[in-house]
């Protein structure tokens, strides 16, 4: 084989594309982040909301369930869970405070958290604020 | 061995594969969990044994990664590490951390850990993958940093080959990208657009240089083909990991209220990803097959076949198949993604980590390679292992094509948890190949203490 | 390699020109883009009244003279490349330079049209139309940069004298690359500022 | 030298490919400003663009003497993409 092919230009590909992609990304990243002000309900953000989502990571939450997609699958998505709950956040805070302690016998159970009355209006205050992102429709249904 | 302080390896390597055996117990707990609701509830509930699973994984993988870089950089620079005391101090600080982490998930609720180690000051605990304490991961910055100073100083005081910097490259990408684990804003949108940068620029982009240099290393030595052919096989690939991974981010910013563009470049891209894998799969069978000796590890040769073609099935194939937006819109967050993530993490991480012990750990225990009866237990277990693996991800896929039509597609959707129920059976499928997987794992482990059959030195003529 | 290995006109069959490496990185490029027109195509086939709509706000004249200069600068590297094969490096280097003043033109032509566009308020976000062309002519814009940087490179080596008739893979490389700018700004051009 | 004469014909050779890519190009630009539309044109359009991607790939690229399959996957590349457009095209018109 007469066929040139030499470490350097590997090289330099290496470096030239990863850098290329890289500046790339940043420019997409420099638009998202411009554009997210029409899609993140950033308005919707109070301390009440960022409260909730406290409590909502202090509580490893995503280790059970999704939000937006993301996190554990053995229990259901919670970012339109407001809207599967009648637009309720009455709804989200009775649930969370029923949890038996003990669990349901052989179900899956939500742990009893003990959560103040502060904190589950946090908490169902950050779900509601979550399921007005602009998700470009996702999820399909309201099932989650 | 050809220098001393490469011995610093071995600690890495023991523990990994410890904490890789509690990786795999905590996963038989959550798969029976799955099926088994109330199994140890209250006090281990699938949140925790979920945290135990995934961060003991990352845990061990990065005790593996660490503990291939202690080895394979003093042979590539030719001379001995920078500190090989320091190497000894941090594996006894990210142990040790790790440890107390891990007992805290278990042993405090998890707010109550919160509170212990002030999550108040600087929050960012409870988002997936990045649960540790806040103080947790200010400690692996500086265990990641103390180990970078330690190989850097290495590298660039000897023979600069292209692995050594590749994997140099992989490490400080690892270590920067993991900065953004401390930017955990209110906004749940900016909050998970910088998650990813973290999550998936690790394993779709600056992980895959790690995979790619101890792949290129180990064949290397396996094969005794031209480093030269090797390394820029190895450029080539990386390259292309990167073209395609990097902009592949996108596949994540389909859904979470990014702009709506991400679904056309991270589509066109991510499709793009299996590119590099497939040429990973070609490069090892090329030089296993151009080999020009014929090395007595036959196990190690495994591995790393192994290694490329189980990420090009895992990462490669099984990513494509739900990458596309129109398909993702249906599949996001549902079991089709857990399929994806056990079979990418075992074929492209955990297999090239145990690529990188079974060639090591015989030299680090100064033999060439092990007892032929030690070999074919280690190959045994390679087999249960990655047979059972592919039986998860079928079982897994099969469970969630069954959720994506009961849940999402069908015209009468059911709830999740009626979902859930329907599809139990799968579940329980799952379980049963988890404790092969097991079982694999344990012949692993015992396959080090056997010893006899032909030693392998004997075949091994031609080693040079 | 022999005197004539490299040379159009011999008649036997060659190996790629330049180095092997490039044409990887090549026909990677051409799959990205090829499935961006694409998606471009079957995107339209579902919006054509928008996508119709849209493409008539474009500057086809900027288009089309960016055609032409990339198409130029495509044959200054071709005078270039046969400049080198008969060793006239200096010679070489000036075609070069031309080209590179080429891609020069069109960069600042394609400035010039972006920020119309952008003066006008639009963003990829604006429709998916807009996301196609801006999507697709600033990723090709990035290229064209990239192109530049490579040429330029060569042109300093060639007048440095680090090539020669006898050697010459460096110049065959950045040559290739910018071809492939050129080649996929000739399915763009009519695919979307054109086309309906 | 034989070299030196081998590389003046491939300028002249150069030089009327770019004439024929140029007059392509203005009449793209002239389809352009006619405003035209519909099957036939879309056919037209990618045929010339089907006959320039093919000039520069075998006489800039200089593919046209390469052995293997390089040429020919450029070829396959060109005419699958310009085919698929056509049939999204005409999905489009129905």
């Amino acid at each position: 084989m007469s066929e040139v092919f030499t470490k350097s230009m590997a090289r330099n590909i290496y470096y030239g594309g990863s850098l290329f992609f890289i500046l790339l990304f940043l420019a997409l990243t420099f638009d998202t982040d411009g554009t997210l002000p029409k899609r993140d309900n950033r308005a919707a953000l109070t301390e009440q909301v960022a409260l909730g989502k406290k409590v909502w990571e202090e509580n490893d939450c995503i280790g059970c369930h999704t939000l937006l997609g993301e996190g554990a699958y053995f229990a259901p998505e919670l970012g339109n869970v407001y809207k599967r709950f009648g637009n309720s956040t009455a709804a989200i805070v009775g649930f969370i405070k029923g949890r038996p302690p003990e669990g349901i016998p052989g179900r899956r159970s939500m742990p009893q958290f003990n959560l103040s009355d502060e904190e589950l209006e946090a908490v169902a205050a950050f779900l509601k604020y979550a399921s007005e992102i602009d998700t470009a429709n996702w999820p399909p249904n309201i099932q989650g | 061995m050809q220098y001393r302080s490469q011995a610093v390896a071995k600690p890495y390597f023991i523990a990994a594969i410890g904490l890789f055996v509690g990786q795999i117990l905590f996963g038989l707990v959550m798969g029976l969990q799955y099926v088994w609701g109330d199994f140890l509830f209250p006090e281990i509930p699938f949140n925790v044994a979920r945290m135990v699973h995934t961060n003991l994984l990352i845990v061990w993988l990065l005790f593996g990664f660490m503990g291939a870089a202690y080895y394979l950089v003093p042979e590539e620079s030719e001379r001995e590490l920078h500190s090989p005391g320091l190497a000894i101090l941090l594996f006894w600080v990210f142990l040790i951390a790790g440890a107390l982490t891990i007992l805290g998930y278990l042993l405090v609720p998890y707010a109550g850990l919160a509170k212990l180690t002030g999550n108040d000051l600087l929050p960012t605990m409870g988002r997936e993958f990045l649960e540790q304490p806040t103080i947790t991961k200010i400690g692996i910055v500086i265990v990641a940093l103390g180990f970078l100073y330690n190989i850097g100083l290495t590298i660039l005081g000897g023979r600069k080959t292209v692995v050594n910097l590749v994997l140099l490259t992989g490490l400080t990408g690892l270590a920067l990208l993991f900065l953004f684990a401390f930017y955990n804003p209110d906004n749940l949108v900016k909050d998970k657009f910088y998650w990813w940068w973290v999550v998936h620029l690790w394993v779709e982009g600056v992980w895959e240089l790690i995979l790619g240099s101890i792949l290129a290393f180990v064949l290397i030595k396996v094969t005794g083909v031209d480093r030269e052919v090797i390394e820029k096989w190895l450029y080539v690939i990386i390259a292309m990991t990167l073209i395609t991974g990097i902009i592949g981010t996108g596949h994540h910013y389909y859904w979470i209220g990014t702009p709506e563009y991400w679904q056309w470049w991270g589509s066109i891209f991510s499709a793009m990803e299996p590119i590099p894998f497939f040429m990973m799969t070609v490069f090892a069978f090329n030089m296993v097959n151009r080999r020009r000796r014929e090395h007595p590890n036959k196990a190690a040769v495994l591995w790393a076949l192994g290694t490329a073609v189980m990420a090009f099935l895992g990462a490669g194939v099984w990513g494509f198949l739900h990458t596309l937006a129109p398909v993702n819109y249906y599949t996001h967050g549902t079991q089709i993604t857990a399929a994806h993530g056990h079979m990418a993490f075992y074929g492209a991480y955990v297999m090239i980590v145990l690529t990188m012990i079974s060639y090591a750990m015989p030299i680090l225990r100064g033999q060439e390679a092990s007892d032929e009866r030690s070999q074919v237990l280690e190959m045994w277990s390679f087999w249960l292992m990655t047979v059972s693996m592919v039986f998860i991800t079928l079982f897994l896929t099969g469970a969630g094509i069954l959720q994506v039509w009961l849940q999402r597609y069908s015209t009468d959707p059911i709830p999740f948890m009626a979902a859930q129920e329907k599809i139990a059976i799968f579940y329980w499928l799952r379980e049963i190949a988890g404790v092969v997987f097991l079982i694999g794992l344990v012949l692993y482990v015992v396959s080090f203490f056997v010893k006899g059959g032909r030693p392998a030195m004997a075949s091994a003529a031609d080693t040079a | 390699m022999d005197m004539t290995a490299g040379l159009p006109a011999a008649t036997e069959q060659r190996s790629l020109p330049g180095d092997f490496a490039i044409w990887i990185f090549i026909y990677a490029e051409l799959l990205v883009f090829g499935v961006f027109f694409l998606a471009y195509a079957f995107a339209r086939s579902h919006n054509v009244e928008l996508f119709d709509a849209q493409q008539r706000f474009l500057d086809r004249n900027t288009g089309a003279i960016n055609t032409l200069v990339l198409i130029t600068s495509s044959f200054l590297v071709v005078r270039a490349v046969n400049a080198i094969r008969r060793d006239a490096a200096a010679v070489c280097a000036r075609w070069l330079t031309a080209a590179i003043a080429c891609g020069g033109i069109f960069v600042a032509l394609k400035l010039g049209e972006f920020h119309a566009k952008f003066a006008a308020g639009v963003t990829l976000s604006t429709n998916t139309f807009y996301m196609f062309y801006l999507s697709l002519t600033f990723f090709h814009f990035m290229h064209v940069l990239m192109g530049m940087v490579i040429l330029a490179v060569v042109a300093v080596k060639a007048r440095r004298g680090a090539y020669s008739a006898a050697s010459h893979t460096g110049v065959e490389t950045g040559a290739s690359y910018w071809h492939m700018v050129d080649l996929v700004w000739i399915v763009l051009f009519p695919l979307v500022y054109v086309m309906h | 030298m034989k070299a030196d004469a081998a590389t003046r014909r491939a300028d002249v050779t150069a030089l009327g490919v770019w004439l024929a890519l140029c007059g392509l190009t203005v009449a793209t630009w002239l389809v352009g400003q006619a405003g035209v539309g519909g099957a036939a044109v879309v056919a037209a359009l990618m045929l010339s663009v089907l006959v320039k991607g093919q000039m520069v790939v075998d006489f800039y690229m200089g593919l046209k003497r390469v052995r293997g399959p390089w040429r020919w996957v450029v070829t396959g590349w060109l005419v699958a993409v310009l085919t698929l457009i056509g049939v999204a095209y005409w999905l489009g018109g129905h």
